[in-house]
């Protein structure tokens, strides 16, 4: 399964490991802002159309 | 000299007033009123050209308004003379003899700024105004710290001023005794929460909502 | 203008007014430097041209703020927009004020720095030129960057961060022509190209400073 | 978003004020999720071809690999911080609110590649030229980018009012842009005698076999596609926040 | 005091508070001075270990003033006098609220920045050791020099000049510890120095900043 | 609850007040007045323990002051309530609903302090009184661009506190409701120009003369 890396193995893998946290850090923080944003949204627009009646 | 109509002025991104306009002549004095919160720095800078209008029209000529705001504009470091002299320079204006004495600040004449009272400080901050040579005098709160006697001061020095033809615009809580002026209530200006909503009330979040 | 000139230096001449302090603080970090690389004089007198421009722009840097920073708080600033001055001429002049009650100072002060950090002979003349040129480039920036933070409560490091990597050119071209000035090389080239960006400088920075400020008083 | 609005007729009229958050929101919200699938398709195949299936480089041993990371988020980094140029050239101009948001949005994910090309090439430097850092030219331009990238969020995150903001950061990133400019020719006049030369260039100098091409640009395909989603959901987000401080404010004055 | 600690531990990290800013300078002073020096690695990875002292302590100082000038300025700070809290408890939460959110993060950055000047690889241990005990000395002597000037209009900068004299001790052992780290040379005898002066300034210095604090306010 | 005698105070190494001498048990309420610079804020700092006074005693229990002055002590970044919290908590007080109320904050509960009206700002500096718990306040112009309807919230403050055992004194140019409160002028304080010079009106200077 795992490629042969020869001596550069740590390297190689390291660059892969940091870049792949790194980028999934961007896409997670960007979401959970998204969802928490929503939602308080959704419950300000909420309060807003029930006291529209 | 000032005309205003249908104004509507924001803050912090809300707009605190709307629908305000008046008209001033020369001889004419407006005092506006309204309890704390209700927009009347906001209003007076927007008049003063600091920060654009929502809405509405604000026609004066160029180089017609001296504003004075909640702070002074003054250096601490230096004395009462080099500030007032500093400022009538940059107005072009002429001497500050006239203005030192009309504030009572001619036994401060040599002292720094830094070591004048609250009250003091304030006098200091009020004659500038008749230094700028401005036509139009907008104050926001002139008597805070003032006692009794310097805001009779400042009273003479408006009435004087109007009837060589100035204006004037002051926002203040207490009573003066400028009894010729205009009062300007500006609760009722407040946008209505019920009514319309975008309507009369833009905003720069208008486009979001 | 000439009015706002003559207040604005004596405001920083006055007690209190940071005029001296900048030049106090080029002189720490100068001292500060040998202490914490080591006194080998070799080294020293290799880094000198790098560490005097350096210092000299972290002087320039801490005292920018004072631009403008304090006629925005005691309201000046909203009194000299409602002034019958350009705003962009003010700002330019108070970039000069900055300079002369700066960048000047530092410029005559550098020579004698250089004796502590054993600035090799050749290098005096060039250093001087570069920073005389260099430092009205840093007042001018900085009058931007003051500008863009004046609102800002301790706007002090944002100012620094965002000034910096705008100093970056001026920085490498002014240590440049101290650094072959140094070692006798020629400096013709870095020269003409310090000399483009402070002339540049000089004529674009005050438009963008004032509209930030507009932006600002807002 | 959908709600009942009591506007006048005659306030929808200015176009680029009023209707293009609302159009944005229902634009971006149908593609997104085409966008997104596409990038994370695209990064899959790019990098698990680019890591698994080619072979090692004669010179550079297994080390090459890195390049399916290195080059799409180097050249990501430099066209993030183009594309806030021109949206903070369309803000100042056009007022367009959207745009100036996008910006905003995009400076955190031009950080991040950034980053990444940066963190990726010193590693990748270690075996190749034997440290970490080199002030090689190209290498010292891209940490000041990264430099810009900062003070640019700093002076977002510092300001309340966000269309003073929006402004101030638009002068800010024109201004900065030249300044990068300058920098990136600064730094190759101070640093022209010591240059690392070769290593950065192999791959231009001998066209890149298509061993190691097609892997690449999928891979750089990926970081696009990806950058644009990142792009597209911090703007909605962006977008919302706007909206539900507005909603807030209205509340407040009733 | 733990409401002390929090609020001013809340004040710092709150929008344009300054947490963070003192880190980004570091990394640009950092970054500027192989612009300013020349990318040598040799000369860089000498100076190394002293520049990143330097830097971390700059970037200290630049912080110094939020420890009670805007306390000050708000007149928070006569409110705390009057309070029922010993000013020297105060004084000192206030300093160990200045280096969780300057010391600590500077200490933990330097090693990153290290690899820009190419530290030797010995070094990063005795660097993040010193930096972990000196920075806290940086921030107690840093307090005492704020409440020295925390009367004063722009005392940033005579803040500095104050400040810096004394943080020399601090730096001398704290560099000479990064120092010898990075050559590979025994490092026992400055780092009981350093950790004396730390240990020291940490009980004493309170009680000086918060005399000097009660003859500003009066 | 607090005996002041014989006191004299000094502003930049001037002594601008000299003699003054009162009392004021617990329930009573005391207003300064006198022109601007006569000495009101360098009289109140020297009660409050911020300055030492050049002559005379200030008799009053540990804990005892809480002092309000020009300035606010209002962390700008930080909400109303959180400002009230870190107060209370400081001076190891209860809740701080009670103070919100008397003010009239709930509304600006979570508004950051910077984005308040000046006489919002100024309702929460003195709502900030309540939350200390202490007996004796003492207030520097108090009302200070607050509106009529603000004046009047502090005015019933001010009686509760009272009634409840409390005590204050306040600095003030305008007339406030509290009809029962002594007023003390320091126009006859002031150091007498011609007479015994260091006799009764020592100053710092006072060992070269
Ligand atoms: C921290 C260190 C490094 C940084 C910041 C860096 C940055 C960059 C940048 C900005 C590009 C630009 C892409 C473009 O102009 O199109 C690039 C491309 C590239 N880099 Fe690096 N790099 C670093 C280290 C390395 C190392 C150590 C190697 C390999 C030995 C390397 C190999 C490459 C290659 C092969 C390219 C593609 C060149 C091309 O096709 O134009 N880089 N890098
Ligand atoms: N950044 C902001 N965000 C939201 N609202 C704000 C902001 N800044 C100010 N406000 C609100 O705007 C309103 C108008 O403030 P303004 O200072 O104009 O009032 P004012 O009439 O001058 O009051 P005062 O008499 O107290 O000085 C106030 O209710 C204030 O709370
Ligand atoms: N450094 C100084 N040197 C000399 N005189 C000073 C100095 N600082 C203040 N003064 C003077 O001391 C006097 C007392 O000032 P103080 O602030 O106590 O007055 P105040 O009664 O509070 O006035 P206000 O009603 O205007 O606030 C003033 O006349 C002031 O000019
Ligand atoms: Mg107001
Ligand atoms: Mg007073």
């Amino acid at each position: 399964m795992m490629p042969e890396l020869g001596k550069y193995a740590v390297e190689v893998i390291s660059a892969y490991v940091v870049s792949v946290a790194l980028l999934g850090g961007i896409v997670w923080a960007s979401l959970r802002e998204g969802a928490r944003v929503r939602r308080e949204l959704r419950s300000v627009e909420a309060r807003r159309d029930r006291a529209d009646g | 000299m000032l005309n205003v109509s249908g104004l509507a002025v924001a803050r912090g991104g809300v707009c605190v007033l709307s629908g305000v306009g008046f008209t001033l002549a020369p001889g004419q004095a407006l005092i506006l009123r309204g309890p704390n919160g209700v927009g009347k720095t906001t209003l007076l800078r927007t008049l003063a050209g600091l920060q654009p209008p929502l809405a509405g029209s604000v026609a004066c000529g160029e180089d017609v308004i001296a504003y004075a705001g909640h702070a002074d504009g003054v250096k601490p470091t230096l004395t009462v003379t080099e500030n007032l002299t500093f400022w009538a320079q940059v107005f072009g204006g002429g001497g500050i003899g006239a203005a030192m004495a009309a504030f009572d600040l001619d036994g401060l004449a040599d002292r720094a700024a830094q070591n004048l009272s609250a009250g003091q400080k304030r006098r200091l901050g009020l004659a500038r105004m008749m230094v700028t040579g401005r036509p139009l005098w907008m104050f926001d709160e002139p008597t805070v710290s003032l006692d009794a006697a310097s805001v009779g001061l400042f009273e003479t020095a408006v009435r004087v001023h109007l009837a060589g033809g100035g204006a004037a615009i002051m926002a203040t809580h207490i009573d003066l005794g400028l009894t010729d002026a205009r009062v300007l209530d500006l609760s009722p200006f407040r946008p209505q929460p019920g009514g319309v909503r975008t309507g009369n009330a833009p905003t720069g979040d208008e486009a979001f909502l | 203008m000439i009015a706002l000139l003559r207040r604005d230096m004596a405001v920083a001449t006055r007690a209190g007014g940071g005029f001296g302090l900048g030049l106090a603080f080029f002189l720490v970090v100068v001292v500060l430097v040998p202490l914490s690389v080591g006194p080998d004089t070799a080294v020293l007198s290799r880094i000198a041209p790098g560490i005097l421009w350096l210092g000299a722009l972290l002087a320039c840097l801490l005292s920018l703020d004072r631009i403008f920073a304090l006629d925005f708080e005691d309201g000046s600033l909203d009194l000299l927009a409602t002034a019958p001055l350009p705003l962009e001429g003010a700002v330019a002049v108070k970039a000069f004020a900055h300079w002369l009650t700066t960048g000047l100072p530092l410029t005559l002060m550098a020579p004698v720095l250089g004796v502590l950090l054993n600035l090799p002979v050749p290098g005096y003349r060039w250093l001087l030129a570069s920073l005389l040129l260099g430092t009205s480039a840093l007042s001018v920036i900085g009058a931007f960057g003051a500008a863009l933070t004046v609102g800002l409560r301790r706007g002090g490091l944002l100012l620094s961060l965002l000034v910096l990597p705008l100093y970056v050119p001026t920085l490498i071209f002014g240590a440049e022509v101290a650094r072959r000035g140094a070692e006798g090389m020629p400096v013709a080239t870095p020269l003409a190209l310090l000399a483009g960006i402070s002339l540049g400088c000089a004529a674009l920075m005050p438009f963008a400073a004032a509209a930030a400020l507009r932006v600002n008083l807002r | 978003m959908q709600h009942k609005d009591s506007v006048p007729i005659s306030r929808r009229m200015s176009l680029w004020e009023y209707a293009n958050p609302k159009k944005f929101m229902q634009v971006s919200g149908a593609a997104l999720p085409w966008v997104g699938g596409l990038a994370a398709l695209c990064l899959a195949v790019g990098l698990i071809w680019g890591f698994f299936f080619t072979p090692d480089d004669f010179r550079q041993g297994s080390t090459v690999k890195i390049i399916y990371i290195h080059v799409p988020a180097a050249l990501m980094g430099i066209n993030a911080w183009l594309m806030m140029l021109v949206t903070s050239l369309i803000w100042l101009v056009r007022r367009h609110h959207v745009s100036a948001l996008a910006a905003k949005a995009a400076a955190p994910v031009g950080l991040v590649m950034t980053v990444i090309a940066l963190a990726t090439g010193a590693i990748w430097g270690q075996p190749m030229w034997g440290t970490w850092w080199a002030w090689d030219p190209r290498l010292t331009s891209f940490l000041i980018l990264g430099l810009f990238y900062l003070g640019y969020i700093a002076l977002w995150a510092a300001i309340d009012n966000p269309d003073t903001a929006a402004d101030l950061t638009s002068v800010l990133c024109l201004v900065g842009s030249v300044f990068a400019l300058l920098s990136r020719y600064a730094v190759l006049f101070w640093n022209q005698g010591l240059h690392q030369g070769a290593s950065l260039t192999v791959t231009q100098d001998n066209p890149i076999s298509d061993i190691y091409y097609w892997p690449l640009i999928t891979s750089i395909s990926g970081f696009v596609l990806l950058f644009l989603t990142l792009v597209l959901v911090r703007t909605r987000t962006e977008i919302r926040r706007r909206r539900l401080q507005a909603l807030l404010n209205r509340e407040r004055m009733a």
